[in-house]
């Protein structure tokens, strides 16, 4: 049963049409915005033009320039700017053209934003926008997935969904918190992916992972575009009777340990796919938790499949060979299998 | 806006106050009582307090490490401010946050940080936030000369011109970032130059004139307030004790001080007061006497006042 | 600093050069054979040419995305150019780097990064090397006005002119950043102005001459070999295209391209070589050929060579 | 035998006089300028008042303002002049007044100076000094510890010393690498060690852990101040009996994971201690290291001692509350020791 089906159970009806991860994103704004007047739009070029990848467009008709501001190119400012209107009372929603960009409001976020409930209690509601990852041959500077930094600053929440439902519902949620909240979205999937999303409003809870397909010999823990290679590699590898299970975590921080935790119990072995980059990011974390929450039933080591350390190229095959594939899945789980 | 004899005691009052608490806190550093730094606005009080007064109730501001006084005409509560700095879970940040780093958001002030100055978009994002929501607030953000060489000064100043927001950058240019004179920090004289390259007014300002700081500030408050956008203000002044605590200013040019000691803003005002407005020694004595008691009752809260358990150190991340 | 016929030429021959260049990579593009994204300078040429035609061997610049053509009179080899926007393994950063972002350290050209305009302090660290070092070189950075709403900009210009350094700042003036006019990026009309903020020289030229660039450069760059420090200079001028290759420039004004075209910096240097520097027919069109078998010799070059080798995703992450 | 005596061994003879950490910095800069005069040093106040630790102090007067340059107050600006001094054959070494104030110039380190050698080839020679670390009642602003981010960029080195003699021997190594070095610099151990350092030129190679305390039960895994929290925990558990190897990893990124799986491998039980905050720091890799390189060795779960994950307090009961202590570190162990 998809993850779809789960909810609609749950008393949602679903739209006629079906609706890209890119569409969920645009719907999931418009909505808030239409429900809760101090919800505003901040960022460069999301107005009239519809922000570089367009998932602002018709915003500005609907809600007039007062609460689709453009700005000037200058993300540490309008970061920052964002904090002000949060304190007083407004929720922001930040776009950064693309994640990479996020490096120069750095010190914006982890100092300012993510350091001030802590101190004074006043809540900092704000969600930066941040389309992320790679697979689209945009090289260095347009590809990444900086989510480990981020998850790694107290005071941040950090999510990263991976369907249209989850990027619709999480971005709802991430809205209404009165937290400072980064929302990578992957921008591969923008328009690759496409589902009925529900009428009515829904918001899925962020903290709760999301088990995308169930197993017993392995578990494979995800999240974002690296979802449905993990995916695929399951799928693959049923045929040879391995019966893989996949746990899309959906938010990096707080991290759903309690279902990575569950998962790792029942099928003892684990492989960790991130797009994040191998060393001190991610995987690290997933692989320190589990090593924790589930040693003694761990029946071989933990595996971890990421991209190397190095910056994200851009060639074609360089790319190919940096990003996690199916079949590098499937060899990893495979061996962890016959251990 | 001719200021009545009261305001101008009121704000004689707030250069009092100011420097007697910072005197206070100097006593209580020295004494070994703040396990962190303190770092003083002696001989800029003119400065906070001329550009705060101008203020109104909804206003908000946002002061950096050495702008504690700027939070008195607010009507911060000196309780909380000797209680932060004596780590003291009854401060407004429970013990956690640092120094002058403290507010009071309901009075308009705003909790900053040390990295300077990160709190001028912060303050440029309060009045976009006025402004959107048709308030008639105004945002104040102080920093230093040497504060504005950083491109978060600029994104602020751009920002706020190119969408005339509500928002007054007021610079206290006191010649000195640490032990960096402001002519190896900038090459022009003046921080107000630096306005025409957002196209909003800059004005400078005699730092130690409490009267023409209030009235500077008020003017660009007001424009403000009528959305006519941002201006950038500054203050000439200079910081008459070293950077913190710690700091002997041991680099201050021979004879600087004393020069700028004949200038003190607080016996110039006194002048003032007691040429124009009948300010006699009784009067004087009565509010030293009642900001003695001020600052004693505060500094007797304080140390009062338990240190913060060791259990809370995980709460409050977030809301 | 007058120049003589063989250096219009020259500069002619630069100009023709990164149009049809341009225009070759536009037809790759839309071929599919480029993985990534173009962005051209169509109608810029003029500022690359004149600037970068100003400089000695020895300088560096530091150009943007849009900005390759300011590589060419620096001398770099164009089959490298081809090679990376093909993702080959022959381009200068062997497939990893994207666009335009390369550059051949040995004639002076930073391979810079997206980031908006992060190489304006590297660049004014170039200079501060070369004084340093007592070398007689120039730093010119690039960027447009779009660009110089960013902090780093600012840091930039103020370091500069407080050492003192040896660059000069090109800012293209081209209307848009993105899809956002100039005017909704900054208060001011001219970036020049924001010059005084740093106590440098601030010039605007029209960046459809050649000439007028080329001028205003050359006095900026002969200042600051001299030791008299950093210019800012701005040329206006209207980006042609869209921002990139997938971008319609659906938000030009209507009628805006057009007057521009009028004013194409192409034609205006070919009237005057025609009048002043008897450019006839047959020069123009041995140019044309010459290029034309460049850039085919460049094509050819890259969509022959190899792509790289996936195993050399993990090489060179460290000297 | 101390690190100081091994090295002793190979031929170095010592200084009278004892200098402590923070003196053997400032030897290691008056030494590699004097040796190499493309050496510089670039920062705020580092000039005449000699930085705000002094570090710096009387490097001006031995090589002047054209090597010793006081910046103004920018970050980004400082650091990224730092990279085009580098890329024209300087070796800049800049100062930051805390690491704190890294994140200013965050986007200039991850973006531009990590990334430009895997795209050109060329060297970027340069270290950033950032003294690091809690314990003086600095608060959130003035006592961060963040190399887990740093670690976390491919194309940077990051380097955190616990000893003068290694604070030398490290940054002369940093100094002479044609990579960018993050080196943090513990400032509460700025005046709190001393020891004798060699006359003689030494460095001490990047990439090289050093076990401070041979141990048979329990590896213990740490860097930086927390160096000493553990070996006053080894100290008190020997008296009951419990055998505790100390290993200081003194470079984070490149990591000596030999020597690490080396000692788990006889001790087959870890405790990974750090001042870095708990999840998806230094920690997490460190625990995910070990998982994958000695899981056959391990006897029990990995441990990880670390603050929480919150900003740094400044009230003495709190910040003590929050950095790790040496009674945190016996009672790991000794449950560690029972499994
Ligand atoms: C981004 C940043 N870098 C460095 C520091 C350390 N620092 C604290 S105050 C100061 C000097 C500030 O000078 P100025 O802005 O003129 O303010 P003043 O101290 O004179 O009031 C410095 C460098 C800081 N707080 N923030
Ligand atoms: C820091 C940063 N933010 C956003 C971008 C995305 N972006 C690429 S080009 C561009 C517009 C730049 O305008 P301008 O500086 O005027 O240069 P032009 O493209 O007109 O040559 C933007 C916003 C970027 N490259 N860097
Ligand atoms: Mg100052
Ligand atoms: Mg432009």
């Amino acid at each position: 049963m998809s993850i779809t089906e789960q909810e609609a159970a749950k008393g949602l009806t679903f739209q006629n049409e079906e609706s890209t991860y890119l569409q969920a994103i645009s719907q999931g704004l418009g909505e808030a915005m239409r429900e809760d007047e101090t919800v505003i739009q901040i960022g460069e070029d999301i107005g009239e033009f519809g922000g570089a990848f367009k998932v602002t467009k018709g915003l500005i008709d609907e809600f007039g320039e007062e609460r689709v501001i453009d700005t000037p190119l200058s993300e540490s400012g309008f970061i920052g700017a964002a904090v002000g209107a949060a304190l007083m009372g407004l929720r922001p929603v930040v776009e950064v053209q693309y994640a990479d960009f996020l490096s120069c409001g750095w010190d914006q976020i982890v100092n300012v934003a993510a350091k001030i409930h802590y101190r004074t209690g006043d809540p900092v509601p704000m969600v930066i926008r941040a389309p992320s990852g790679a697979g689209l041959r945009a090289g260095p500077f347009h590809s990444q997935s900086p989510e480990g930094w981020f998850a790694h600053v107290p005071g941040l929440k950090v999510v990263a969904p991976a369907t249209p439902f989850d990027a619709k519902g999480l971005l709802r949620s991430a809205i209404e918190d009165p937290n400072p909240v980064i929302f990578f979205e992957h921008k591969y999937l923008y328009r690759r992916l496409k589902e009925r999303l529900p009428r009515e409003k829904y918001k899925i809870d962020i903290g709760r992972a999301s088990v995308r397909r169930d197993g017993t010999d392995v578990s494979v823990i995800t999240y974002g575009a690296m979802l449905y290679k993990a995916l695929e590699a399951a799928k693959q590898l049923n045929t040879n009777g391995i019966s893989v299970e996949v746990v899309d975590i959906r938010t990096i921080n707080p991290l759903d340990k309690a279902a990575i935790i569950a998962s790792v119990k029942k099928t003892g072995k684990v492989v960790i796919v991130t797009e994040d980059h191998y060393s001190f990011g991610v995987s690290a974390e997933l692989a320190a938790t589990i090593n924790e929450g589930a040693f003694e039933y761990l029946d071989g080591p933990i595996e971890r499949i990421a991209p190397p350390d190095t910056p994200i190229p851009y060639s074609p095959p360089l790319e190919d060979a940096y990003l996690p594939q199916v079949e590098e899945i499937t060899t990893g789980i495979t061996k962890l299998v016959a251990y | 806006m001719a200021l009545s004899r009261e305001q101008h005691f009121d704000m004689y009052y707030y250069l009092l106050l100011g420097r007697a608490l910072e005197e206070r806190l100097e006593t209580l550093y020295k004494q070994g009582k703040i396990p962190g730094a303190i770092y003083q606005g002696r001989g800029q009080e003119a400065c906070y307090v001329g550009s705060a007064y101008a203020l109104e109730p909804g206003d908000v501001i946002a002061p950096t490490h050495r702008d504690m006084i700027a939070m008195l005409p607010r009507g911060m509560d000196i309780k909380l401010i000797v209680a932060q700095h004596l780590a003291k879970v009854t401060g407004p940040t429970k013990g956690r946050g640092e120094d002058n780093y403290l507010g009071d958001l309901s009075r308009g002030i705003f909790t900053t940080v040390s990295m300077l100055p990160d709190f001028y978009p912060v303050a440029a994002g309060a009045a976009l936030a006025f402004k959107i929501q048709g308030e008639s607030r105004v945002a104040l953000a102080y920093c230093g000369e040497g504060a504005t060489s950083r491109g978060d000064w600029h994104e602020a100043l751009n920002f706020a011109a190119v969408k005339t927001l509500p928002v007054v950058f007021f610079v206290i240019n006191n010649q000195f970032a640490f032990s960096t004179p402001a002519e190896k920090g900038m090459k022009i004289g003046n921080v107000a130059n630096r306005a025409s390259a957002y196209g909003m007014p800059g004005i400078t300002v005699d730092g130690n004139d409490p009267i023409e700081v209030f009235e500077a500030v008020k003017r660009s408050v007001d424009l403000a307030r009528e959305g006519q956008g941002p201006s950038l203000i500054e203050a000439k002044t200079l910081r008459m004790k070293g950077h913190a605590g710690h700091d002997r200013f041991t680099y201050a040019p021979s004879g600087l001080i004393e020069q700028w000691e004949e200038k003190d803003p607080i016996n110039r005002f006194e002048i003032l007061l007691r040429d124009e407005w009948q300010l006699n020694d009784e009067e004087k004595q009565q509010i030293e006497i009642e900001i003695q008691m001020k600052i004693d009752g505060a500094v007797a809260f304080a140390e009062a006042s338990p240190l913060p358990d060791p259990n809370e150190v995980t709460k409050d991340v977030y809301h």
